[in-house]
């Protein structure tokens, strides 16, 4: 890409990333309020370990797996950007892209297992704050596919957006830390 | 400004006054020693052939004085207000004082319905009585409001008495007044509550100690004895 | 333009946050008190968190600005939690 | 490609490409952060119509209860909480942010940083079109079955969060979807207006070189991006209890409707700093320049600014203080909210004592500019009657709460951003607006203005509540009508005010005296680009920076001004 208008400084930072560590300082607080409310939602009543207990460890286990494991792979193109492996950069991504797919195909068949069950959205708080909660998240899932998906086929042209990469990189691992939050405290409480 | 404000006829409205007050008097005072001083500066130092600009940033602290000592003097001031303020406030909706007198209002779409406990003193038996947009009480004794909410958030308002209480849904707050004059008070809402909002209004009818007990005996003749012993 | 730098062994953290999580699986069926169990369990997963922004979101090798726009969220949203607490959780109990 | 893109060849000298734009590349889709400026201006300027309009309908029937509203027709109550809904929402989020921050941020930040355009011009342009079709939501919500949202600006559940309590269905969910959209827009901006001023300023141009609007720019963008997300949350969970029947903020279901306040407030108050910090830069730009002299305490604004941001996200539950919430939550909050006062003081008195010793000109900006200072002033005193936790309980929702901050932010607008537009239109357009209109503007808008808002304090005082739609239905509001009236009258005057601007606007734009490079000797760097600048800003050579912002009559030179690009060995005194 040609940039007709720019600096002429060499910046010490990339624009990119600070311009996505500010977009990340503002989903944090999007989160943030989220979770904010769910715990004080959560701790002003009772009732609520009994109803969480109803979805399953194993199940929500397996998709952090899986969700940690795709933050490895996207770590591991961001790697290969720097070693200027074409060919790693794409099969890192493909990875991340198939295992962020997985991750949604299980929480689909977690959510359809819910709802059979009887347990809908407008059932109690608790299940308010469920489905929103990872149905916000699995929305910010599905986003960072999309975008590993535009980066794996222009990495089929080259690295020259290679940068990229570390900027996805940063996001995907967003969703991830989020994740990290979500499974203990709809899960494991 | 202040005789804009309503009559005051509650116990705790001088308070909420004073600070109204105290709050004019000192805004009223930086109202005029700003804007005086914008205008004599810009009057002064307009431009005149043969006068330049003094060159001074104020970046040095022997020139940010200046603006720092006025600074202080509002961080005084607004200490000053707020420890003023802090007593009002406790005294207002700090704690709720002891009293017989209790009533219940419930906020809804768009009436206040007030329910008095009756001769027993509870509410939810027998002798309650409900009224709509009626509220009675006698002068010169601490009512204890307990307000609730059916469907959206009312805000319980009497401008005259200084009164103002949100009312929350699923929760019931508590609010108290002491009037100190008998008359008719209108006793709006304050929170937007729909399409009926404007209008939404009652009356607190404040009644000497005799004519409350007039009133008592009217609403609930069969026990005339146990409710005479709380209006003493 | 991606400088070669020395990075973490990716794999390793990884290896570490699979433990981590099997942990955290693992305290909720300990017969310890819910108190301990939370606390322990959020312990976990902060650590979890701080070992993907530190090596895969690079934070170990960033400056004081970045750190600064990824903290003082989280700064603020701890504020707002412990805020809201008398009006919800006090003001049942 | 033709236009930048995210500086990915960080470091590459690049010349101004010389291709010639075609007509929609240059005006509609384009990337140049001078037209996007001006894009969020017109939009601005537009949507103020909407809103003045409202403001009108709102006012006649106030004044005049239950009367048809000339050229608009008979206002029942539901249309009346749909007017003061909208016209806060439109008024707030889409004439506010676009003008102050859209405009003036986006023309204003490369040229005054010395940079060719923003971080990501893409994004950019991207965050106005979105900007745009949030306000087409919005406006589409007047037309569809059951009317606009009316359930207030603040939206409070839940009477917002069922549509059986307004009767309002889609108007609100698409209110709703409005704001999404405008936040989305606005964190598109905030995110590309940091990054830019971090890390794309002129050789030379510190932190501590940076004019004052930049500053304050740069600290609004801080505080809307850390504090919308919370009310995101919140607006979230708000849809989901209109559309999937959820009961975040509804009792019978177990929510709390206090939790919404909370979580829209602590937005909502830094959202006031959002809108007020750029006013204040505004006009802290152009009093330097026709006092001739430096701004006075240039650093003490810029910690007081600060500490104004961080202040802001600790006041948020002084909306609250009769809401229900802990009463012991409101001693704390009031003295945080009274404490802001502190460095606000500092940054009006540091305009004040620019004033002092300097040789005044009294330019149509100028006017606007010491407008805005004495405006602002008011408005920040009726604040410490909100702000007291007690003195609130009698004005809290009342017109007194309406007074007030029509005084901060009404005037922030309307003085400050009018300052910005009297100031910069020569560098936006490359033609001077014409100084009489102007100044027949000016006299007529800082009179009605006081006329229109300053009796809303008394009849607050007098305890009329805000959002009720016919004063006459009460008995002790009836004794206050002819206040009413002539507070009516005074905002048509208010408005019709605004037609020698609009006169002025578009005959200046056709015609007006064509402007040279810097027609008013200012020093900071978008006055060394050409009237108005080219793609690129500046030709092939981007100015070197050399002092701070504001050297007017200094000692070295025989000028009374000293730009921030003249290096003085070249050019000895």
């Amino acid at each position: 890409m040609e940039a007709s208008v720019a600096t002429r400084t060499a910046p010490q930072i990339l624009p990119g990333k600070v311009g996505v560590w500010w977009f990340l300082a503002s989903e944090i607080m999007v989160f943030g309020g989220l979770i904010s409310s769910y715990i004080v939602a959560r701790l002003a009543s009772s009732g609520w370990s009994a109803e969480a207990a109803h979805l399953s460890v194993p199940i929500a286990s397996l998709n952090t797996l899986v969700l940690l494991t795709s933050s490895m792979t996207m770590v591991l193109a961001f790697g290969a950007v720097g070693r200027g492996d074409r060919r790693g950069v794409r099969t890192f991504l493909l990875c991340t892209i198939l295992l962020g797919l997985t991750f949604l195909g299980i929480k689909a068949y977690e959510y359809s297992s819910e709802l059979r069950a009887g347990f809908m959205p407008v059932t109690s708080p608790f299940w308010n704050f469920y489905y929103t909660m990872t149905g916000l998240h699995a929305l910010h899932v599905l986003a960072g596919v999309i975008t590993n998906l535009s980066l794996f086929v222009a990495a089929r042209r080259g690295l020259r957006n290679a940068h990229r990469v570390e900027l996805a990189g940063l996001y995907w691992h967003f969703v991830d830390v989020v994740w990290i939050f979500l499974f203990p405290l709809l899960y494991l409480t | 400004m202040m005789r804009w404000l309503p009559e005051n006829v509650s116990s705790f409205g001088g308070d909420i006054d004073a600070i109204l007050s105290l709050i004019y008097s000192a805004t009223l005072a930086w109202f005029f020693l700003t804007l005086g001083a914008i205008l004599l500066f810009l009057f002064l130092y307009r431009r005149r052939e043969g006068r330049g600009a003094t060159y001074i940033r104020g970046d040095k602290l022997s020139e940010a004085v200046w603006i720092l000592i006025p600074a202080v003097i509002v961080l005084v001031l607004d200490l000053w207000i707020d420890f003023r303020g802090a007593d009002a406030w406790a005294k207002v909706k700090g704690r709720v004082p002891s009293s017989d007198l209790r009533v219940e209002v419930t906020g809804k779409q768009f009436n206040w319905e007030i329910r008095y406990p009756g001769p027993d003193g509870k509410l939810g038996t027998a002798d309650d009585l409900q009224l709509d947009n009626e509220l009675h009480v006698p002068v010169n004794q601490v009512v204890r409001v307990t307000l609730k909410s059916k469907d959206v958030i009312h805000s319980f308002f009497l401008p005259n008495l200084r009164l103002k209480q949100d009312i929350l849904p699923g929760r019931e707050v508590e609010a108290w007044f002491q009037a100190t004059k008998p008359g008719r008070y209108e006793m709006p809402c304050s929170e937007l509550c729909g399409f009926g909002h404007s209008g939404m209004k009652g009356w607190l009818h404040v009644h000497p100690a005799d004519e409350y007990q007039q009133w008592v005996r009217e609403r609930w003749p069969s026990s005339r004895q146990g409710e005479g012993s709380k209006g003493s | 333009m991606t400088l070669e730098r020395a990075h973490p062994n990716y794999v390793t953290v990884w290896v570490w946050l699979v433990v981590l999580m099997i942990a955290a699986v693992l305290v909720s069926y300990l017969p310890l008190a819910k108190s301990a169990v939370v606390f322990l369990i959020f312990v976990i997963a902060a650590v979890k968190a701080l070992l993907v922004a530190l090596n895969y979101m690079h934070l170990k090798f960033e400056g004081p600005v970045l750190w600064a726009i990824a903290v003082v969220p989280v700064l603020l949203v701890v504020g707002l939690t412990l805020l809201l607490f008398p009006d919800f959780v006090f003001h049942h109990h | 490609m033709a236009e930048s893109a995210v500086a990915a060849g960080a470091g590459e000298v690049v010349h101004v490409h010389p291709e010639e734009l075609g007509f929609w590349r240059t005006y509609v889709f384009s990337t140049d952060h001078k037209m996007i400026g001006k894009q969020y201006l017109f939009l601005g300027l537009f949507m103020a119509v909407v809103g003045g309009l409202l403001a009108y309908a709102i006012r006649w029937q106030l004044a005049f209860p239950d009367t048809e509203v000339p050229g608009w027709g008979f206002v029942g109550p539901e249309d009346y909480n749909a007017l003061v809904t909208m016209h806060g929402t439109t008024m707030v989020f889409f004439v506010a942010m676009p003008i102050l921050l859209g405009a003036f941020g986006n023309f204003l930040i490369p040229l005054m940083i010395g940079a060719r355009d923003m971080a990501f011009p893409r994004l950019n342009r991207l965050s106005f079109w979105t900007l745009l079709g949030g306000s087409l939501v919005l406006l589409s919500s007047f037309f569809v079955p059951g009317g606009a949202a009316s359930a207030g600006w603040t939206g409070y559940a839940p009477l917002s969060a069922r549509p059986i309590y307004t009767g309002v269905n889609w108007g609100l969910n698409l209110w709703l979807l409005a704001h999404a959209i405008e936040f989305a827009s606005f964190l598109m901006g905030g995110v590309n207006f940091l990054t830019t001023v971090m890390i794309m300023r002129a050789p030379g141009m510190t932190f501590f070189r940076l004019p004052i609007l930049i500053w304050q720019l740069l600290t609004a963008a801080v505080v809307f991006l850390l504090s919308v997300g919370p009310l995101i949350a919140g607006a979230i969970m708000l849809l989901m209890d209109r559309i999937a029947g959820t009961s975040f903020f509804v009792p019978e279901g177990g929510g709390d409707p206090l939790l919404w306040q909370h979580l829209f407030w602590f937005f909502g108050h830094p959202e006031v700093y959002v809108v007020l910090l750029p006013a204040v830069g505004l006009a802290a730009e152009a009093l330097p320049v026709f006092c001739r002299k430096p701004l006075f305490g240039y650093r003490w604004i810029i910690y007081s600014t600060l500490t104004t941001a961080i202040l802001s996200f600790i006041v948020w539950a002084h909306h609250m203080f009769v809401s229900g919430m802990d009463p012991r939550l409101a001693m704390p909050f009031s003295f945080t909210t009274i404490l802001i006062s502190v460095p606000f003081a500092i940054m009006v008195f540091a305009m004040i004592a620019t004033l002092w010793g300097g040789s005044i000109r009294f330019t149509t900006p100028m006017l606007f500019a010491v407008g805005f200072l004495s405006m602002f002033i008011v408005g920040g005193l009726t604040g410490i009657f909100n702000g007291s936790a007690p003195a609130n309980i009698h004005v809290h929702a009342t017109y007194f709460v309406v007074g007030h901050f029509h005084y901060t932010l009404l005037s922030g607008v309307l003085f400050g951003g009018l300052a910005g537009i009297y100031f910069w239109f020569p560098k936006m357009f490359g033609r001077m607006l014409n100084e009489t209109l102007g100044k027949i503007h000016f006299w007529l808008t800082l009179i009605t203005f006081n006329a229109t808002f300053f009796p809303m304090h008394l009849l607050g005082l007098g305890g009329m509540m805000r959002r009720i739609a016919n004063p006459m239905q009460y008995e002790f509001l009836q004794p206050l009508q002819p206040l009413n009236v002539f507070i009516t009258v005074s905002a048509i005057g208010l408005l019709l005010a605004q037609l020698p601007f609009l006169i002025n606007l578009v005959w200046s734009l056709a015609a007006g005296r064509p402007a040279e490079a810097n027609p008013w000797e200012a020093a900071t760097l978008e006055w060394s680009a050409p009237s108005p600048p080219p793609h690129g800003n500046w030709g092939e050579a981007i100015p070197v920076v050399y002092r701070g912002p504001y050297e007017y009559s200094p000692p070295e030179v025989a000028q009374d001004w000293l730009p921030q690009d003249r290096a003085l060995a070249a050019r000895p005194g």
